[in-house]
C-alpha cells in the first residue's frame, strides 16, 4: 500500500507574515515556534496534488479556517543565514519529529489527540532583501518496512448509505482527523476516539477506520493515514482494518461521496520496543531531496511591483480603447533630449507617460535655485553646493520616479556657429562633437529643447545626417512652436523643412537671435507643458505612421493615417490669443542646418568644417549660397 | 438601490456575506491585516475568501459553449464591459472594445522570463544522505490512473479568490490569487491565462488587495453595478424573487463568466 | 591729536573660508592662527571710515592684495561656542597685545618692521547652522596718556613738488606701512627705515616720519600712526615730529595727492620701563563695547538663495516684458486643488512657475505603483509600503522643490450624488463637507481636477455658495476641457456656466456618467500637462481681468482686456485632430449644482440637504424643475 | 572678433586684463575658489576683482547728466536693452522695455525687513568692564568738517567689483558685491539702489558668483556684444584706433553707465 505525499505549499501571504513577523517579533531569536497550517480537501479537483499549507494565519494559534480546509499542527523553524539553513542536521532531526511520535502512540496521547500522529516541520531561510525563501517541509512518517498491504479501494457509498454519510458528514470535526465508526446491528453508527476502539460492541456489524485525508486519487490513501496505521498496530496489535480515507467536505455530504474505502492488512507491531524507521522530508520537483525556493520578487519587490503597474497600464489603453496602439513600439524608442530645462523636464515626464524606458539627457548647465519650480525634474537640494549637473541630475530623478528607466545625463556642450573655437579649445570641442554624433547616431529620437536657437545648428545638420526623426520645440513670451524635422529619404514627396529652413542668415549670427535665452528669456510657465507634450504627442503620432518621420505634413481636416491622428509638420500657439495653429513649410535647398551641401561638407571634411562654421559667420551662407541672394 | 441599480451598501454587503458562508462554508469572513481595516464594515467581516479553488484547464481550452451562462447580460448595446454614456456634456468615454484576439495575450515579458535565471540551483542545497528508500511513499508522478488525470495533476492550479467592498462603485469586487501545481505563484501572464479573454486584460488589473500585503489580480468593478442590474431585472422579469442577500451569488455566478475555469463554490438554488 | 578708528570689516568670502576652514582644517581645535588682512587706502572716497578687511585671502599667508590694499598682519581666534566667545578673557588679551608691541619697540624689531606695530587681532564664533558670525576686532594701541598734540594739518603737496611726491610713490611699497624720509639739502630725498631715523644727515632740511594712512578725514590721522609715534618717542626719545599721512595709491602719485603733514609734539617716553596701557577693542556701531555680529543667512542658507531666485524670476518677467504684471497678486493668491492626480500634479507645478505660494491638495487616494510616471510630484519611494496618502504627498514634494511653499495636504473622501450615505457614515461624511466647505471658504480659486464627475458636484455647488474664482479641467482619451466656472455677482451681464449647467440629468446616475474613473480611463499622457497649463493660465489672465471671476466670456478675435489675452470660458481641444477651440454656455437656472435654488437649500438646511442628494438620484432633478422638463 | 561683433576670445580677455591690471593696479587677477577654475583661463586669472570701491551716493540722488556718457549707444532700436530680432521664425521676442518707473523698485519684502529681527541683542554681550578712556581716539562720528561729509560717511558703501569672462557670450560679465557703512553685506535691494534705475531689474540679476561661494550681483551679458560693438564702430567713426586689450577699459566705460556711482577705476587715456 502507497500513500501520496503532501506537497508543502505556502501561501505568498504566508511569507509576508513570515517577514513581519521576523522584523518585528523574533528579530535574531531562531527558536522553533508552533503554527498551524491546514491542508484542503481535494473537493471537485480530483487528480490534485494534496497539499499542506501555510498562510498568514498559521502565525495564529487557533486559525479558523473555512470548511475544507484541515487543520495541521507543525513547527517553524527560521534560521538567520543560508549556512544556518544548510547545516541544520535534517536526519537528526527527522529522528527526533518521529521519536515524538512513537512517544505520543505508546503514551497513548495521539489515540486521544490524533493531530499528533501528523505534525509537520518547516524550516526557512527569508532572504529579504532579495525577496528570496528557501524552504524544506517535513512531514514525518514512521516506516512500516514491510506487510502493509490493502485491497483495492471501495466507494464509501457503495458500502454506506445515504443517511449513514450524513450521520458521518454531521460528526465530522476538522480538530479530529482520525476516528472509528461503527456500523451497529440495525445499521445506526456508533462513533469513537482512536484510543476507544476497543469499545466498540462485539456485535457490531463493521468497524471502520476514518482518516479525514486530502488525496483524491482513486486508488491510494493520502499521507495522513501512515502513522494512523502504525498507532493503532503498535496500541492495540490489529492486523486488518477497513479504513476510509474520507474525503468530503463536511456541508456538502449531500454531494456524490468521493470517500473511498480499503481493507488494510498490517504487521502487529505491538512488541516493537524500538521507534521505527522515520521518513518524512520533501523531495524537491525534481524528486531530489532538496529544498525549494522561491522568488518573490515580481510580487514583493516594490521595484518589480512599479514595472508591472507601469506596464499594465499602458497595456490598458491599448486593450480598452486602441487596439492598434504600438506599445512597445514605444516604450522601445530611443530618446535623446538636447537640453533638460523646463522643455527637457517636461519632455521627458511626458515621455515617461507614454513608456519610454531610454531617455538620454544632454545639458552643460547646473541646477540654480530659480530652476526647480519651473523644471519639473530638480528639486530643491540638486541646487545647493553649488549645483548638480542638470543633465545629470535629470536622469537621476527618471530612475527615481521610475527604477527600471535607462536614463543617462551627458554634461556636453554643444557647439554654435558664430561662437568661434580657440586652438585651446579645439581638442575638447571636437570631442564633444563626437560624443554628440555617436549619441544622436545611437537614438531614434532627437528632440531640440535647448535654450538658444543657435545650439540647434549642430544637431540639426547631425541628425539630418543619420536620419534622426527629429522633434523641435521653443517658446516665446506667451507662444510656442512645436515642429518635426523633415527627413532625407526616398520618398518621393516633397520633404519638410527644418529649423533653419525658413532663415536668410546663418544661425551665427548670434547678437540678433539670442531670444530664447534661459536668463534673458522669461515665458509664461504653462508654455513648457503644452510645448512639451505636443512634441511628445507628435513623436507617438509618428511612430504609428506607416512612413513615421517621412510621413507627409498632415493639416486639421486631412484624414489621419495614424491611430493616434494628424501628423502636421508645426503647431505654432499663442496663450493670449487661445489660438493653435498648424504650419507647412518645406526644405530650403540653401538652408545652412539641412541642405545637402551642408550635409555632405561635413561628412567630408567633419571637424574642419564645423570649425569654420563656428569660427566665422557668413561661411555658411557663402557654402549654401545664401550670400548670393542677398 | 439593489433592484434599482445594482449597487450594495455596506450593510448589504456584510448581510450578503453572512449568507454566502452560511450556504458555502468554504467561504469565510477574513480581518485582513489590522494596518488596512476599512471603518464601514465590521473588523472581522472586511472581505471574504475562500482558498485552493481548483482551476484545471486554462480557459482557452474551454469550449464557447460555458459562454451561454451569459446571455443574460447581452443588451442593445453589446455586453457588459462596453462603456457608454448618456452624457452630452462628457468629452470623451471608453469607447466599445473591439475585438481583441487570443494572440493579444502580453507576451511573457523578459522580466517574466528572467524569473527562473534568478533561482540558484538548488542542487547546492540537496542531501541525499537523509533518510532511505519509503517503501510506503507513493511519488506524485506515480498512481493516476490515466494520461487524462495526469494531466489534470500538472495541469492543476488553485486560486485564492476574495470578494472585498468597493466603497466607490458600491459592488463586490473580486480577486484572485494563483499558485501553480507546485505552489509555485502564477505570474501575471500566467493568471490571465484563467480569465475569459473577452474579459483579459479589459478589465482585469494587477492591483494591491485592499486588506493583504500582496498584489492580486482583480476584476475591475467598474461595470459590476450595471451587469448586476441586468441579471436582476432578467430574473425578475422571468418572476422570481430577488432578496439583497443573495447579491453576492449573483454576482459570483456573473464572475464565473470571467473566470469560467477556477471552481469556487457558489451553488445554491436561487429560490434557497 | 586724535587718531582715527578702524572698522573691522569682514568681507564674506572671509566668513565662507572660515567655515571650510573650521569644517575642513580646523575643526574642533581652537588655537589661535595668523591671518592677513588689509587696509584700503581711502583714494576717491574721501571722508569714508578707515577699515581693515579680512577676506578668504586673508588665510594665505602671502596674498596678493591689489594696489591701495595695504596688508596687515593679525591672529584670528575661532572659538568652537558663543559661551567661549562671551567668556574669553578680552582685558587679559589686550594687555598681552600690547605688551607685545612694547617688546616689539624695546627690541627694536617693530623699528625694523614696523608692520609689528599696528597687528590686530579677532574673536569669531561662527554659527554654521545659522549663517550667525559673531565677531569682535581689537588693534592694540598703546596710549599716551597726556601731552599729545599736533598742529592743523597742511597738504603733503603744498611742501613737496612733484618730483618729490612721484619719487615717494616710487619708493612706497605696501609691506613698509611706515618710514623717514629726508629732504636733504639739494631738494633730493633720502628714504630710512624707522630704526634708521638717526642715520638721516644732520643738514638735512627737514625729515618727515611717512606712515601709509587709509584715514581720509582732513583734520586727522589715522590709528596706525598711533604706536609708530609711541614706539619713535620710546626708542629715540623724541618729542617733536613731522609726520606725514600718507594716503595716496602709489602708481596714482601722479593725481592729485590727499597726504597730509602734521606737526606733532609727544613726550619723551624714552625713560618709560613699563608698558602703556592699551586700549583697541572696537566698540559697536552703538558705540558700545560689545562684539557685533553679521547674519548671512539670506546670503549663504540655500533656502533664502532660492526664495530670491524664485522672485527674482517672476520680477524679471514684469521689468523685462509686462510692467503691468501684478505678481505679487498672483503669488498672493491660495489655490485649493481638488485631486491630487496627474491634473492636480501638474496644476500645482504650473502654479509654482508663476510664483503662487499656498497651494492646498485634497484627496483620498495612496499613491500606488502606476502613478509616478504620469503624476508629476510622486516617485517611487511614495508608493511603497502601501503608498503615502496624495495629497500629503504631493504636499510634501512642493516644499520639497521650494521650501517656501505654504503647501498642505488633506486626505478627504469628496461625497458624491447617487452615493447614498449610511447612519454610520454620516458624521464622518457630514465632518468631510464641513471641512471641505471651510477649506473652499479659506481659500481663492478652487481647481477641480478631480477624476470623476459626481465628485465635481460639491465642490461646485460650495465655490457657487462662496463666490470663488472655479476652474475646471477634465481630460477624455485624446481630449480635455478648461473652464472656469460663472459667478453669482451683481454684474448686469449673464452669468457664465458650470460644469453641470449643459447637464439635464442630476449627476448622480453614477453608471454612466463614469468616464472620468481614474482607472477605467486612460488617457493620452500629454493631455494632462495641456489642460494643466491652460487651466493656470486662465486663472492669471483672470487674475489680471478687472473684473476676475465675473469677466465675461472673450472669444478669439476680441480684444483682451487682461494684459495676459483672453479669458474663453472654455476651451476644448482635441489631440488627434490637432484642435482648441474655446466655448461659450451661460449659467442654466435649472442646474443641479450651480442654479439658485440649489444653493439656497444648501444654506438652509446644509447636510441635510446633501444627504437626501447623495442618497437620491432623482432629488435634485425634482429640486431644480428637470424632472418636469423630461 | 572684436570690431566686428564685439566678442571676445579667452585669450583675447586675458590680455585685456593683463592691460588693466597693469594700468591701474587696484585691479588684480584672482584665482577664485580652486573648485571652480574654468580651463580656458589660466588657473591664477581667473577673473579680474578690484575691492573697496566707494559708492557714496544712490543713483537716484544722480542727475540725469550722467547718462550723457551713453549717449553713443543710443541707436534706432531704442537703447541698448532692448531686443530686437532680424529673424522672422522666431516666434517670440524679448519686447522692448516700457519704462520703468522708480515705484517699480521692488518693496523691500518681508523676508528682508525680517533680518534685523533675528539678530540676538548684542547689548548681552557688551563688556564694559574692558580698558578706559582713551584720549587718542577719533569716534565716527567726530571729526568731519561739515554736515556733507558726515553724510558720506554714512552712505558710504563699498563695492567689490569683479569681472569673469561669460563663455556663452563672449564677453567680460561684472560682478558686484557691496557693504553698507558698517561693513554689513547689502542686500539685494540696497544694491538695486547703486544701479542705474534703467537698468536696475532689466539686466541685473543676482547670481552665484561662478568663482567664489557667495552670491552676487551681475550685469546680464546679454547685450553687451552689441553695446561694444557700438561703442567701437563709434571709436573708429571717429577715426581712433582700438585694440582688443582696451576692450575692458571700454567696457567698464561702458559698464559706468549701468553703475554710475560705483567710482571704480578705469581711467585711462584712449590713445594710452
Ligand atoms: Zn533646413
Ligand atoms: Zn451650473
Amino acid at each position: 500500500m502507497q500513500f501520496q505525499t503532501l506537497l508543502g505549499s505556502p501561501e505568498s501571504t504566508f511569507w509576508s507574515s513570515l517577514a513581519s513577523f521576523k522584523l518585528n517579533v523574533q528579530k535574531l531569536d531562531n527558536t522553533p515556534i508552533p503554527i498551524v497550517g491546514y491542508t484542503p480537501l481535494s473537493g471537485r479537483a480530483s487528480g490534485a496534488q494534496s497539499r499542506l499549507c501555510v498562510a498568514a494565519e498559521s502565525f495564529d494559534q487557533t486559525p479558523s479556517y473555512a470548511a475544507g480546509l484541515i487543520p495541521s499542527l507543525g513547527t517553524l523553524h527560521n534560521v538567520n543565514t543560508i549556512e544556518d539553513f544548510k547545516k541544520t542536521d535534517k536526519q537528526h532531526l527527522l529522528q527526533a519529529l518521529g521519536e515524538k511520535i512513537w512517544n505520543d502512540i505508546t503514551s497513548g496521547d495521539a489515540l486521544s489527540d490524533p493531530r499528533l500522529l501528523n505534525p509537520f516541520y518547516l524550516l526557512t531561510f527569508a532572504d529579504l532583501k532579495k525577496y528570496q525563501h528557501y524552504f524544506w517541509f517535513c512531514f514525518p512518517a514512521l516506516v512500516i518496512e514491510s506487510g502493509l498491504t490493502s485491497s483495492d479501494a471501495s466507494k464509501l457509498s457503495s458500502i454506506m448509505n445515504p443517511d449513514q454519510l450524513e450521520q458521518i458528514g454531521q460528526y465530522v470535526s476538522p480538530d479530529v482527523p482520525a476516528f472509528v465508526v461503527s456500523v451497529n446491528q440495525d445499521d445506526s453508527l456508533g462513533f469513537y476516539k482512536l484510543g476507544d476502539m476497543l469499545l466498540i460492541p462485539r456485535d457490531a456489524k463493521e468497524k471502520y477506520v476514518f482518516v479525514i485525508d486530502p488525496c483524491s486519487l482513486p486508488t491510494n490513501a493520502g499521507w495522513l493515514m501512515r502513522n494512523v496505521l502504525v498507532a493503532l498496530s503498535k496500541k492495540f496489535g490489529v492486523t486488518n482494518l477497513k479504513v476510509v480515507s474520507y474525503r468530503d467536505i463536511p456541508y456538502k455530504a449531500a454531494e456524490e461521496s468521493r470517500s473511498v474505502v480499503f481493507d488494510v492488512t498490517l504487521p502487529n507491531l505491538k512488541e516493537l520496543d524500538v521507534c521505527p524507521r522515520v521518513v518524512g522530508w520533501e523531495k524537491n520537483s525534481q524528486g531530489k531531496m532538496a529544498p525549494r525556493m522561491i522568488d518573490l520578487g515580481r510580487q514583493m519587490d516594490p521595484k518589480r511591483l512599479a514595472e508591472d503597474a507601469v506596464d499594465l497600464n499602458l497595456k490598458l489603453m491599448r486593450w480598452r480603447l486602441l487596439p492598434e496602439l504600438q506599445v512597445e513600439k514605444v516604450a522601445g524608442t530611443k530618446c535623446l533630449l538636447l537640453g533638460s530645462g523646463t522643455l527637457g523636464c517636461n519632455v521627458a515626464r511626458c515621455l515617461m507617460g507614454w513608456g519610454v524606458r531610454t531617455i538620454t539627457f544632454v545639458d552643460y548647465g547646473k541646477v540654480s535655485f530659480s530652476n526647480p519650480v519651473r523644471q519639473s525634474l530638480f528639486e530643491f537640494t540638486d541646487c545647493c553646493d553649488g549645483g548638480k549637473s542638470k543633465a545629470i541630475a535629470a536622469a537621476e530623478k527618471l530612475k527615481a520616479i521610475f527604477p527600471d528607466m535607462k536614463s543617462t545625463g551627458h554634461e556636453l556642450c554643444i557647439p554654435m556657429p558664430g561662437h568661434p573655437v580657440s586652438e585651446a579649445e579645439s581638442k575638447k570641442v571636437s570631442e564633444d562633437v563626437t560624443r554628440l554624433e555617436e549619441l544622436i547616431a545611437t537614438h531614434d529620437v532627437v528632440f531640440l529643447l535647448t535654450d538658444t536657437r543657435e545650439s540647434r545648428w549642430l544637431p540639426t545638420l547631425l541628425s539630418t545626417k543619420h536620419k534622426k526623426m527629429t522633434i523641435n520645440s521653443a517658446l516665446g513670451f506667451d507662444s510656442y512652436m512645436v515642429m518635426r524635422h523633415g527627413r532625407k529619404s526616398e520618398a518621393a514627396q516633397q520633404r519638410l523643412g527644418c529649423y533653419f529652413c525658413n532663415d536668410v542668415v546663418a544661425p551665427s549670427d548670434s547678437l540678433s537671435d539670442r531670444t530664447l535665452d534661459q536668463q534673458c528669456t522669461v515665458t509664461r510657465p504653462g508654455l513648457s507643458m503644452i510645448a512639451s507634450a505636443l512634441a511628445v504627442e507628435l513623436m507617438v503620432a509618428l511612430l504609428h505612421h506607416p512612413l513615421g518621420a517621412d510621413a507627409a505634413c498632415e493639416t486639421p481636416g486631412s484624414n489621419p493615417v495614424s491611430v493616434l491622428g494628424l501628423v502636421p509638420h508645426q503647431l505654432r500657439g499663442n496663450l493670449a490669443s487661445a489660438t493653435m495653429m498648424p504650419l507647412t513649410g518645406y526644405a530650403f535647398d540653401k538652408c545652412t542646418a539641412c541642405s545637402d551641401v551642408v550635409v555632405q561638407e561635413y561628412s567630408q571634411n567633419e571637424f574642419e568644417f564645423l570649425r569654420r562654421a563656428f569660427d566665422s559667420p557668413t561661411f555658411l551662407e557663402d557654402l549654401t549660397g545664401l550670400t548670393a541672394l542677398k | 438601490q439593489f433592484l434599482k441599480k445594482g449597487v450594495l451598501t455596506p450593510e448589504e454587503f456584510v448581510a450578503a456575506g453572512d449568507f454566502l458562508v452560511f450556504k458555502c462554508p468554504t467561504w469565510s469572513w477574513s480581518a485582513g491585516e489590522p494596518s488596512k481595516v476599512r471603518q464601514n464594515l465590521p473588523p472581522n467581516k472586511q472581505f471574504l475568501i475562500t482558498k485552493n479553488v481548483p482551476c484545471l484547464r486554462r480557459t482557452r481550452m474551454l469550449e464557447a459553449s460555458i459562454r451561454e451562462e451569459l446571455q443574460m447580460e447581452e443588451g442593445e448595446d453589446g455586453g457588459w464591459v462596453a462603456a457608454q454614456s448618456s452624457d452630452p456634456s462628457v468629452i470623451a468615454d471608453i469607447p466599445d472594445i473591439s475585438g481583441v484576439s487570443l494572440e493579444d495575450v502580453p507576451s511573457t515579458s523578459q522580466a517574466a522570463g528572467g524569473d527562473d535565471d534568478e533561482i540558484p540551483d538548488m542542487d547546492d542545497y540537496s542531501e541525499d544522505g537523509i533518510a532511505g528508500d519509503d517503501p510506503s511513499e507513493l511519488r506524485p508522478s506515480q498512481g493516476s490512473t490515466s494520461q487524462i488525470e495526469e494531466d489534470n495533476i500538472q495541469k492543476t492550479r488553485t486560486y485564492d479568490l476574495s470578494i472585498s467592498y468597493d466603497k466607490y462603485y458600491q459592488t463586490p469586487r473580486v480577486w484572485l490569487y494563483g499558485y501553480d501545481e507546485h505552489g509555485k505563484p502564477l505570474k501575471p501572464e500566467q493568471t490571465f491565462e484563467d480569465i475569459s479573454q473577452d474579459h483579459a486584460h479589459k478589465t482585469v488589473t494587477i492591483e494591491a488587495h485592499p486588506h493583504l500585503s500582496a498584489q492580486h489580480a482583480s476584476i475591475h468593478p467598474c461595470r459590476h453595478a450595471a451587469v448586476m442590474k441586468k441579471i436582476v431585472d432578467h430574473l425578475v422579469e422571468s418572476g422570481r424573487e430577488v432578496r439583497p442577500d443573495q447579491y453576492i451569488f449573483l454576482f459570483l455566478k456573473f464572475i464565473s463568466s470571467v473566470i469560467p475555469t477556477i471552481e469556487y463554490d457558489y451553488t445554491m438554488q436561487m429560490d434557497g
